[in-house]
């Protein structure tokens, strides 16, 4: 359950967007589904308060949605940003990929989204509707009823949370919170204890489930590219669809590569992936190494900093080095 | 170096905390050392001969028991080597042998007198106890 | 069918002003090393991009090995500085994804040390052969 | 599709005597868009370049690819011969088979495999060249100097005797440097004066050099060879024009007591004054914060005793915009400040201070007339301790003082102390010091002097304290040979403070996109064999801001940095290597990724205007190379996600076709 409630989000649009502060809303729209919310721009009042939502299913950030909204805005954005967004938001100025002028961000407490992938493993398919209230509530269309506590379907990105603050915002609407000591590693640490032959095997099995939707990419703050090396018949590493196992791999390292030291860990990706690869362990391992080599480091912390991958000491630890005093 | 010294050396460099490697023997230590005097080995070589593991005779010395532990070598020394530490250390592994204890707690208060400063009875139970 | 002796292939990124001239020098010294290992001249070892790697694995390299300058002696400054956080990060994550640790190498050879870049080259090679062929990171479209 | 021709090389038997040449001509003759393959016994001689010249005109060849020795020996050769052909000199590749093949390998099969394994790489990679033309840019012919010291007016002096023309910055009211305060130098004793003023009027009367005295670089803009520099002129509130340097003015000034800046506060000037007999330029300087007709309105004094009429409080900072082609920074050096030093009571006591202080209390113009007295008392010292390392060769960890051996503190000391005991015989000198280090022409001589003839009291060994007792000092030392701890009664303690470079430097250095390393110290292009420059084309080192240096050693590298500046000026045109980086505009995002690795700060940012499908215009941030200015790493080109960014020459579509005929 969100400690905000809708209404107040809703009023705070409408009153923006009436007296011409903003000419245009980045909220969650009703979907088909109860769970299936999605990013929409609203210009409307009416279609504000008939269709805006916010509940426990909107996971989505919107601080990508800046980059090509705001270039062609007349006035300001409004924006909704959870904790965790805004870090996506401070990397993208750090990035210069917006006008920071066009947008009025607003910052919302976040009390972690659920995974409604969890939910169906507890009702099973054939869900008719959603109510989130203190329990979420869940009907099927067999007649099912059921009470769900949220935090036991909280995602995996919300269970591991890393901060409840926000770093950026022009407005903060409900009480702050603080940056959190966070578990997120653990499955990282679970993988590099493995032997090499588990690993390949583990990765093996999940990469080759990827069907190459580019959800991953699409979805990723970081991934704002005007072209995308993969696109570009140039780039020489241009595909369109992974032809075998060499391919399935090659997109995501160097998609992780790319997005290193810039991804601000926000778990988009998995979200989003209809394959459910944890593709966050892969962006994960870079931060983890990262902070172990480098210092730590969190992306979109503040505006301007410099990310690892442009940067560097000359005490660095050497590639040789790095295995050292782990033997698998 | 045989490896008995060696064990201790690292022993003491591990306890102190200490790279007596980074000395520069410019021994700013002995020159600020209050308690020179009463010292047979002197800070700088304190440092000096435990960087060559020459330690015996500094668990042997009375020089141990000298050190006011006041930390000003520690303060000025411009190479971070933290002389006392090591001091401490050498007297922590002196004390370590079974039933080599200097003093015990309960020696001090008949030791003491009114003229001792403070700071001199505030290490002298970091020294003599464990 | 006839059984081929399993010669490893290995690409070798040389930074023109350090390790590629390293190499000139093992020639000079006539020092050997195995014809397995074929050079790539690049400006500077931070010339090279992961996907230059991944292109080798996938067109059948069993190794590949990348040669600049000695930390601080970059002719470009500070070029190999970042070619080292680049590597690192990038082997890091091949070892996660299981790759072979053996195969990936970051060596730093001036234009001093042919002897260095003979040996480098020998040892190297003797670890890829050990490994065989690249089998988690091959594209079988591109096998002879 | 090119016209390749591929001309393999014998070398004598180097080549041919591992690799069937014969083999490796035939099997390339046979790779995509090779037209023509053969092969010579030597293709760098005359004969072979003239087959290579004809095969071009015959063939009308696009494309060469020599297999031969290493490029680092004749690329720029068989480029020559291309171009002497009508062909772009950068569509000529070199497969080396000869350091890298012949040479090592043993075996005629496995040399000639390999041989053509290479020259197929090189006609894969010579299929995607494109000709290059470098680029030109002119030159404007003049030089700045930034920093007045003995290093700026020494570069400036060698610049403008070639023939161009010099302007100097200095941010104080005269020029001269830290030497101007110095009393004699080491090891030759020659009052430092007496070779520095000349030289400082020898600048004054160049008609090629400028000086902007008071005044600061405030903003650099473009590049090597055309660099647009802003000075900032600080109001000295005198006309300098005007100002004929008489004096009056600073003589019937009412405001006495403002701290001398030039003698280190150890005595008083007015609030108009000239920092010493010798200044150049020999004008006035009203400082704002203790005059009182600039804070209150009232006085004026100065004014009115001045015939030339040059007081004009009305003044205001002046902008000055010039263009250069090249810039040498000579910020030089400051002593560090003593206050994490409590140990040796410099804020306790006057008694106890910096060996600068000491040049000025035995310097003859300094505030005792050259007579060495005790600050405190005017008393004469008998009995003086010089403590050397105060603050450098410090570790990181000690959080004081600076990691560095600052280099001329054991000779200025050594030269102290023998003055000190030459002037006044009856004076005890005790020098600490942890290492005496001499290296330089007739330095050990000179501190063997000290010793031996001098008498002065060498001790090995730190002060650790100095405790102030009544009028006397006490320092508590070891004596690490005696393995003593010595209390010596001293009347002055004179500190060898750190030296570290001035501040200003930092901002400088970013201005100019020339970087620094952690002490703030100038990073040079190459710290063995461009220790001159910058790693930033068209900006050269002078002095102490690259380093610690004495005063031979920064003429030398004036008159080096000198040299360069004049090798630079001396050309109409640079022409650039083409082989530099280049955005492609419609896939940069314009994140700065590629600006935060460049080292020559080539890369900046605009703002360009993009016409959409659907005929709106788009305003987008786009990276933009400065061809003149890069060096051309590649760098940048992995650090860009989208690939926007490419290396000319070694293009990442050419790399990876080598990688695909290696591999193949």
């Amino acid at each position: 359950m969100q400690k905000i409630s809708r209404d107040i989000l809703v009023e705070k649009a409408i009153s923006m967007l009436e007296n011409g502060d903003v000419c245009s809303v980045l909220g969650w729209r009703k979907g088909e589904f109860d769970y299936d919310i999605t990013p929409a721009v609203f210009t409307d009042k009416d279609d504000i308060k008939n269709n805006f939502v916010w509940n426990d299913f909107c996971g989505a950030n919107f601080s990508k949605y800046l980059v090509q909204k705001t270039r062609k805005a007349e006035g300001k954005i409004l924006v909704f940003l959870k904790p965790c967004d805004t870090y996506s938001f401070n990397q993208l100025l750090t990035e210069h990929r917006f006008d920071r002028e066009k947008v009025y961000a607003i910052g919302i407490p976040c009390e972690g989204m659920v995974d409604i992938n969890k939910i169906k493993e507890i009702t099973g398919d054939g869900i008719s509707s959603i109510d989130c209230g203190d329990k979420i509530t869940v009907n099927t269309i067999y007649g099912d009823k059921f009470d769900i506590d949220a935090t036991n379907v909280l995602s995996e990105r919300c269970i591991n949370c890393k901060s409840k603050k926000h770093v950026a915002y022009d407005e903060l609407i409900g009480d702050e919170g603080e940056v959190l000591e966070s578990n997120r590693f653990d499955e990282v640490t679970k993988l590099e204890q493995m032997t090499p032959d588990e690993r390949f095997a583990f990765w093996q099995n999940e990469l080759s489930k990827c069907i190459r939707c580019n959800a991953c990419r699409d979805i990723c703050p970081a991934c704002t590219c005007e072209k995308c090396v993969f696109d570009n018949p140039k780039s020489g590493v241009e595909n369109k669809a992974a032809a075998n196992s060499f391919e399935e791999k090659m997109f995501h390292i160097i998609r992780a590569f790319h997005v290193a030291g810039r991804c601000t860990d926000c778990g988009e990706c998995s979200r989003v992936c209809p394959q459910h690869i944890p593709l966050h362990l892969l962006n994960r391992k870079f931060i983890k190494d990262i902070d172990g080599f480098y210092g730590e480091y969190q992306a979109g912390d503040e505006v301007g900093s410099r990310a690892p991958l442009v940067n560097y000491t000359t005490e660095d630890i050497e590639a040789a080095d790095i295995f050292e005093g782990r033997d698998n | 170096m045989s490896s008995n010294k060696k064990n201790l050396q690292e022993e003491l460099i591990r306890i102190s905390g200490v790279n007596p490697r980074k000395c520069m023997r410019c021994g700013k230590c002995s020159g600020t050392c209050p308690a020179y005097d009463e010292m047979e080995y002197h800070p700088h070589q304190f440092v000096y001969m435990v960087e060559t593991g020459d330690i015996e005779p500094l668990l042997e010395s009375e020089s141990l028991y000298k050190c006011l532990i006041c930390f000003a070598c520690v303060e000025r020394c411009p190479r971070g080597v933290e002389p006392a530490k090591l001091v401490e250390a050498v007297r922590l592994a002196a004390i370590r042998k079974q039933g080599n204890n200097r003093l015990t707690a309960n020696d001090i208060p008949a030791l003491l007198d009114e003229d001792m400063p403070q700071q001199a009875i505030v290490s002298a139970f970091r020294k003599y106890t464990k | 069918m006839q059984v081929k002796e399993y010669k490893p292939l290995i690409v070798a990124f040389c930074c023109n002003w350090c390790s590629y001239a390293g190499a000139d020098l093992a020639g000079n010294n006539r020092l050997n090393y195995p014809a397995d290992v074929k050079i790539i001249r690049v400006p500077c070892s931070c010339r090279v991009n992961p996907m230059f790697i991944l292109r080798a694995f996938q067109r059948g390299a069993d190794g590949v090995i990348l040669c600049g300058c000695h930390p601080g002696d970059c002719h470009y400054t500070s070029g190999n500085y970042y070619t080292r956080r680049r590597m690192a990060l990038l082997f890091s994550m091949l070892d996660y994804l299981g790759i072979e640790r053996e195969r990936t190498r970051v060596e730093w050879v001036s234009a001093a040390e042919g002897a260095k870049f003979a040996a480098t080259m020998n040892d190297f090679a003797e670890k890829v052969a050990a490994l065989g062929e690249n089998k988690r990171l091959e594209d079988l479209r591109c096998k002879k | 599709m090119q016209r390749i021709g591929v001309f393999v090389c014998w070398c004598g038997s180097n080549i041919a005597g591992t690799v069937d040449v014969e083999a490796v001509s035939e099997a390339l003759k046979r790779e995509p868009g090779v037209v023509f393959s053969t092969n010579y016994q030597y293709m760098c001689s005359q004969a072979g370049q003239d087959i290579i010249k004809d095969a071009i005109k015959e063939h009308r060849l696009t494309g060469i690819v020599v297999c031969s020795c290493s490029p680092r020996m004749h690329e720029a050769t068989f480029r020559k011969t291309a171009a002497a052909a009508g062909l772009n000199p950068y569509m000529v590749e070199i497969a080396n088979i000869r350091e890298q093949c012949s040479w090592v390998h043993k075996e005629m099969p496995i040399g000639t495999e390999k041989a053509i394994i290479l020259g197929k790489a090189a006609v894969a990679k010579v299929n995607l060249n494109t000709p290059l033309t470098p680029g030109e840019s002119p030159v404007t012919k003049r030089a700045l100097v930034i920093g007045g010291g003995i290093a700026g007016i020494q570069t400036a002096l060698d610049i403008a005797d070639a023939g161009f023309e010099v302007d100097i910055v200095e941010k104080k009211p005269t020029i001269g440097g830290k030497m101007a305060q110095l009393d004699k130098t080491f090891p030759t004793l020659d009052c430092a004066a007496c070779i520095l003023t000349p030289k400082m009027v020898d600048v004054a009367q160049h008609e090629k050099i400028r000086i902007f005295s008071y005044s600061e670089v405030s903003e650099v803009k473009g590049f090597v060879g055309n660099f647009d520099v802003t000075i900032k002129k600080n109001a000295r509130y005198v006309k300098e024009d005007l100002c004929t340097g008489c004096g009056l003015c600073t003589e019937k000034c009412p405001m006495k007591k403002c701290a001398n800046e030039f003698n280190l506060g150890m005595d008083t000037r007015r609030a108009i004054y000239i920092p010493f007999a010798q200044a150049v330029p020999k004008v006035a300087t009203i400082d704002p914060d203790n005059c009182n007709m600039l804070k209150n309105g009232k006085c004026g004094v100065c004014a009115k005793v001045c015939t030339a009429g040059a007081i004009d409080y009305t003044q205001k900072d002046e902008y000055i915009e010039e263009k250069y082609g090249a810039i040498v920074v000579a910020t030089g050096f400051n002593p560090i400040s003593m206050d994490k030093f409590d140990e040796f009571a410099y804020n306790q006591s006057k008694d106890v201070i910096t060996s600068l202080e000491f040049e000025r209390l035995t310097n003859a113009a300094g505030p005792t007339a050259g007579k060495l007295l005790r600050p405190s008392d005017g008393k004469h010292p008998e009995t003086i301790v010089f403590v050397q390392c105060v603050g450098s060769r410090c570790d990181a960890c000690a959080e004081k003082g600076k990691e560095y051996c600052s280099k001329i503190c054991c000779m200025y000391t050594a030269k102290h102390a023998m003055l000190t005991r030459d002037k006044y015989p009856d004076t005890d000198v005790y020098v600490f010091y942890i290492d005496v280090r001499t290296p330089g022409k007739n330095f050990d001589e000179f501190y063997r002097r000290a010793v031996e003839e001098y008498g002065v009291h060498y001790i090995k060994g730190m002060v650790g304290k100095v405790s102030p007792e009544g009028d006397k000092l006490i320092v508590q030392a070891s004596d690490l040979l005696a393995d003593k701890q010595l209390k010596i009664e001293a009347d002055l303690v004179v500190l060898a403070a750190a030296i570290e470079p001035d501040k200003s430097a930092r901002s400088l250095a970013t201005m100019l996109t020339a970087s620094m390393d952690t002490n703030d110290f100038f990073t040079e292009a190459h710290p063995k064999l461009r220790p001159v420059e910058s790693p930033t084309a068209g900006v050269f080192l002078s002095g102490a801001c690259q380093g610690p240096k004495d005063i031979p050693e920064t003429v030398s590298q004036a008159g080096a940095a000198a040299a360069k500046v004049i090798g630079l000026l001396a050309k109409d045109k640079l022409v650039g290597n083409p082989c530099v980086a280049h955005s492609n505009e419609m896939m940069c995002n314009g994140c700065s990724s590629c600006e935060r690795v460049c080292p020559y700060g080539a890369i900046t940012y605009e703002a360009k205007e993009f016409r959409m499908p659907d005929r709106t215009t788009l305003v987008r941030r786009i990276a933009v190379v400065n061809p003149a200015v890069c060096q051309g790493c590649g760098c940048c080109t992995v650090v860009c996600p989208s690939g926007a960014m490419d290396l000319k020459g070694f293009a990442n579509e050419q790399i990876m076709a080598e990688v695909d005929a290696i591999c193949k």
